[in-house]
């Protein structure tokens, strides 16, 4: 009789906390959007599931071999634990806040005790320690981000680079605000948490999760959810600012066809770029390494396999645990609180400041190209979200002049704006990393 | 060793007992789901419609520029496959 | 001239002992019956192939680093590992038996001595620790499973759930009967090691596996190779309990044809079954999460890509893998002793046994619908198999009946076999994990 | 908290300024080496001619051998792949 | 203003030493070599890049933790880690000698000290450690081989695998001029270097980069350069020895077509080879077996799911990683002095006197044969360097006479290659290793 | 120094030895199993047949189902790559 008991208090309906269900109906709600509202699938559903698994009761899915002990204490395993954390105490948080602050060797010794135990890590702790943590995942998927880019539209007209620059601003006006929330005392945000959620301004979902995880590794889940969310918004979002900021007549500047890319550009330019982040910002190099390493491939013309893996069942491996991964993170105690609230005010706010100065850059290169050459909706693709950003400049353009197709032209500041947030990605890790 | 028995006989009575509670609950849910659905829900799609899914291949991203909207949306899909 | 003698003492024919001898005969034996029989080739032909590397002499293809050094034992080596051990003998077994009960901590300690000695990890030793030890091939595995099952048949008669219940009955009954044994004297077991004989009754090979390296891992070897030995043999074992089960009235029974299942309920189903999973079992979450993971990657339709990975490369690649790694469990001093023969008897009663119920219960559910509703013939299926079990249906069914095709109605209580044997995983996790 | 302000004001001031430092020496450097590329290098390649690219296959590693050196060609390239 | 002076202080143009200037140099002129001269592209673009990765100042993408913590040297930092290492002094080249040196416990608590710090490994190092340190990349590459090679006219000529002997005197010829030159003082290479360094002479990518990971790792970086460069320069090193050593009417030797071979006799020959590996030289059971594994998934035509894995998604993607990981070891530190060059030279020696006793063999046969039964032009392709030294053989043939195709019959020695080589890394490393 | 010599001597010498011996034994016994094969052996098969393997696809899983036996032993030969 006793067993049925213990199935019952075992069970998750018994133990479900308020904190948890929310979470899971949160994770349904990502995947209802991925799945109706065609939200960044790819990376949507796998996080949204994994939000949900992180956040079944007595799973332990998403916790260390430490943290599921510390849950079922048992008294005198908890005891030896305070020993090696050098604690007095046998409390629950006291122990966790300990081991949390450990350094590393303590940190292995406690593992290595838990385990003795017959307690392990969640299924996603070991998939965010191995995809996430190593930070290998999000550069592999950089990787073939950067094999499935065509440089030709940037090499074709390079000054929309700039529109890639001012886009960029949306970031670092962001880190601004989040500093000042916390000077107002209304959030407490270090600096690395600011910068971190800065680059959801990036609009570019590796970037914001291999930052994150260097700088702010516990505001990672809200983070990314509000990067790939708003990256889907992208055409809500960016309209409205894209037709306050122009005039009909702007909306109506058809551009020059742009001129053909030979294949030796191709091949140059991502080693062009690879060498001078190389000579000026080393803390950028493992991101954009990778991604000019996966554009080689595609250019080279000469390692096709290797491309077509690059760009396919590797980067789709990766994707399936990056996303578990980051599901992980939105275990109720990690991502229920005000802060999260924060994060995706913060992100928004910069997706739209990204786009307004995109828009005002473009104006501004229109008019010292005499006013009729760059039509200034291709500015608001500085902020990335390739493809989404460069579509909604062309359906504008469309809007103003039936004959007006800008997309091509967008894709230019669209890439751009890739390389311009791993950039700013770099000189945060160089500044406060 | 009589407890081993004992305890092999409670892990069936229980375990047998279990899978068919769970399995019953989801008899149950199924079919208030499958209700539900075929209640408020869209109307059927034929599952062989599903066969027309487009995987999109990267081999589109090499397509060389054309201000074709159609030859876009194929393009840009391809990108947008992995662009944040 | 002693180099020539070196290479002569250093050879496999040398230092072949019998024990490795037969284990490299039972290796060929199930590559044979891999390739001319198909017994379940994209298992057997790895597991084959690894059971022969694993037992070729000297070679320690299998072992750990500790255990490599105790075989080529230098002196002062032992006497330094006896040391960290906490032992006063150099004696190679009582060096073996500390180690293998030393905590995780003096383990890894051990494994450093030994490496600064040069000593390392057998490869296939490093598979297995990847592969199976994490946990992380089985639930992989298990994921690409779900992305390649339809639930269109159960969704269409979801009482076939209850045929997949009861087919289960042969995992317990199999418990039951290993320590029945073991209190009779003729074996060993504890109830750790019956519930993993068990789990062979539920005919899927992950499951099998997952529990196995969770509840007895010094069995898995034994317990995969008769999981999936017997899974070939299905359609010799199922057929005459089927036929002395039901009638020819009843085999002749006809079905109404399936109702068309829409696209989303196929997509709800995952979601439905992990939330009740996670509100009942969570032991069984993440064998049935991932399975629910790759379900809805199938059916949700907007992440094709990742669907056709997780059901083709990765599967693939984890395949090679597990298969390898398991075969590092047929070393002779792993695998060679009567244990494995009353494994093998067990596994075989327990697939009878599961075939039995699932008919009766289809008998039982017949009679309730009027008797002429559901063919006894279906019952069989719900041991799993997929879609072994399901073909061995039709082909009895069509031997009654020339008109009367019952696959896809067996493919329900197949695949409702599937979820029925990870349940009873989970239950045994809980209860004796 | 004003030191916090102070940090993020310099963060925006040196982040921006070197972003822009940054791609406008990309601009620079990618429009020198157009101009070289064009000046000195070959005649341009369409890319729509790239599209002939032919991923050699390990199907052709299976090709029953003739001494026909066409197919041959094909052998050997599929085997090269990973043959040193 | 500060901050401005940081950021020149932390750049790499300003940190670039002449070394790394070097090294990245040689990285674009081996980007240039693969992608313009088609050198073994697969391998040489992300050796390459690698390579340029590896030298960018202040990334330390190819150092250890430690080793970047002493690079940053901050002085309480570097007093904890001399502490750890038991030294007196805080002399960077003494701490990284001493680190270097240390047992593996204490390589490993100083990786956990300095983490602490916030120091990490760079991302290649990682890359190396699992892909390349843990020997796992190599032999799954050599599965992939394995599962690409045709045995056929192996077995329709099986005493072409002579040919495949005679071509590893390269290999040792070129060990006993190693330890030649340093006896002469004018290098300083140990037995292990010496033997590293002969096996360029197999002419063998991934067993080139087994056994040099195995006997003498910090050579790795110039032992795989040196193995593929030459491999692709086969057709420029071979023709002039082999017009030398063989007379006009050798080379319009036609010989006759091969007989079909059975599909049972591809099944067995890997297991027959597996067999006598294990049986006589244990110590290449890893290499040879996963190379017969990779074959008998192709060959046993009921696994074609795996095969097709096996050489296609899951080889290009380790050589992606592998590639990267080699780069790794093209740090300047690391590959520039003077050993490199006389790798370079050694390695060439190395191919041609393999290509000469291949030849000579040839002759050797051909006499036995009656002198008009084996064209000597196939001896070449003993050295292996498949197909390249095959279709070598083929070109020379068809100069001779233009009816002459001597392809199908250089492949047979071709392959015998791959195998001897195997075996010759197998005795290296059994008695060196 | 001499002693590394000699090392490298008689590592050649074993060496070479044990790469003709090994080569020579699997001359050996690959004749000897070819001789049996094709003595006892099934009559060969030419390699171009095995080109008709067909590699089971997903896609076969999302088939309508219809009682059509042929049908069926595609589906569930699709399915049955990992069904256990
Ligand atoms: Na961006
Ligand atoms: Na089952
Ligand atoms: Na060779």
């Amino acid at each position: 009789m006793d067993k049925l008991l213990n199935i019952w208090l075992a069970s998750g309906i018994y133990n479900l906390g308020v904190g948890q269900l929310i979470m899971i109906v949160v994770g349904l709600l990502l995947l209802y959007l991925a799945i109706n509202k065609k939200f960044e699938p790819l990376l949507l559903v796998p996080i949204g599931f994994g939000g949900i698994l992180a956040n079944i009761p007595e799973a332990g899915l998403a916790f260390s071999a430490v943290e599921n002990a510390v849950h079922f204490q048992s008294p005198e395993l908890m005891s030896k634990l305070s020993a090696v954390l050098g604690l007095s105490s046998n409390e629950p948080h006291t122990l966790l806040e300990a081991y949390y602050n450990s350094n590393a060797s303590t940190h292995a010794s406690a593992s290595l005790l838990v385990q003795d135990s017959g307690y392990s890590n969640g299924m996603l702790y070991n998939f965010y320690s191995v995809a996430i943590a190593s930070g290998a995942a999000p550069l592999i998927i950089f990787m073939g981000v950067g094999a499935m880019t065509d440089f030709g539209p940037l090499l074709a007209n390079p000054k929309t680079l700039f529109l890639g620059a001012a886009a960029q601003f949306g970031i670092f006006a962001t880190v601004l605000g989040a500093v000042g929330l916390t000077s107002l005392g209304l959030m407490d945000f270090s600096i690395q948490d600011a910068a971190a959620i800065g680059i959801i301004g990036g609009a570019d979902g590796p970037t914001a999760i291999y930052v994150a995880s260097l700088l702010s590794p516990h505001l990672l889940g809200a983070i990314a959810v509000a990067a790939y969310s708003y990256m889907a918004l992208v055409p809500l979002i960016q309209p409205p600012i894209m037709r306050a900021l122009t005039t009909k007549a702007e909306r109506q500047i058809t551009m020059v066809q742009l001129r053909q890319v030979s294949k030796i550009e191709r091949i140059l330019f991502p080693i062009v770029l690879l060498l001078l982040v190389g000579m000026l910002l080393p803390d950028a190099a493992p991101l954009l390494g990778m991604f000019c390493f996966g554009n080689l491939l595609r250019e080279c013309g000469v390692v096709d396999r290797l491309s077509d893996t690059a760009q396919n069942a590797l980067i789709n491996i990766v994707t399936i645990f990056l996303g578990l991964s980051v599901g992980s993170k939105l275990s109720a105690d990690k991502f229920l609180d005000s802060t999260t609230f924060g994060i995706l005010v913060l992100g928004i706010v910069a997706f739209c400041i990204g786009t307004a100065m995109g828009v005002l850059m473009a104006k501004l290169l229109n008019k010292m190209e005499g006013g009729n050459a760059i039509n200034p909706l291709i500015g608001s693709a500085g902020v990335s979200a390739v493809p989404m950003a460069a579509r909604v400049s062309n359906k504008l353009g469309l809007e103003a002049n039936p004959q007006n197709f800008l997309l091509m032209h967008a894709m230019g500041p669209n890439v751009a704006g890739v390389i311009g947030s791993a950039v700013a990605a770099g000189v945060m890790i160089k500044f406060v990393g | 060793m009589d407890s081993l028995i004992s305890q092999g006989l409670s892990l069936m009575i229980y375990g047998m007992g279990f899978v068919f509670v769970f399995l019953t609950l989801l008899v149950l849910m199924t079919t208030l789901m499958s209700t539900l659905v075929t209640k408020y829900g869209p109307a059927p799609v034929a599952p062989s419609t599903r066969k027309k899914r487009v995987i999109n291949s990267p081999i589109a991203t090499q397509a060389s520029y054309k201000s074709d909207d159609e030859l876009v949306a194929v393009i840009t899909a391809a990108v947008h496959q992995y662009r944040s």
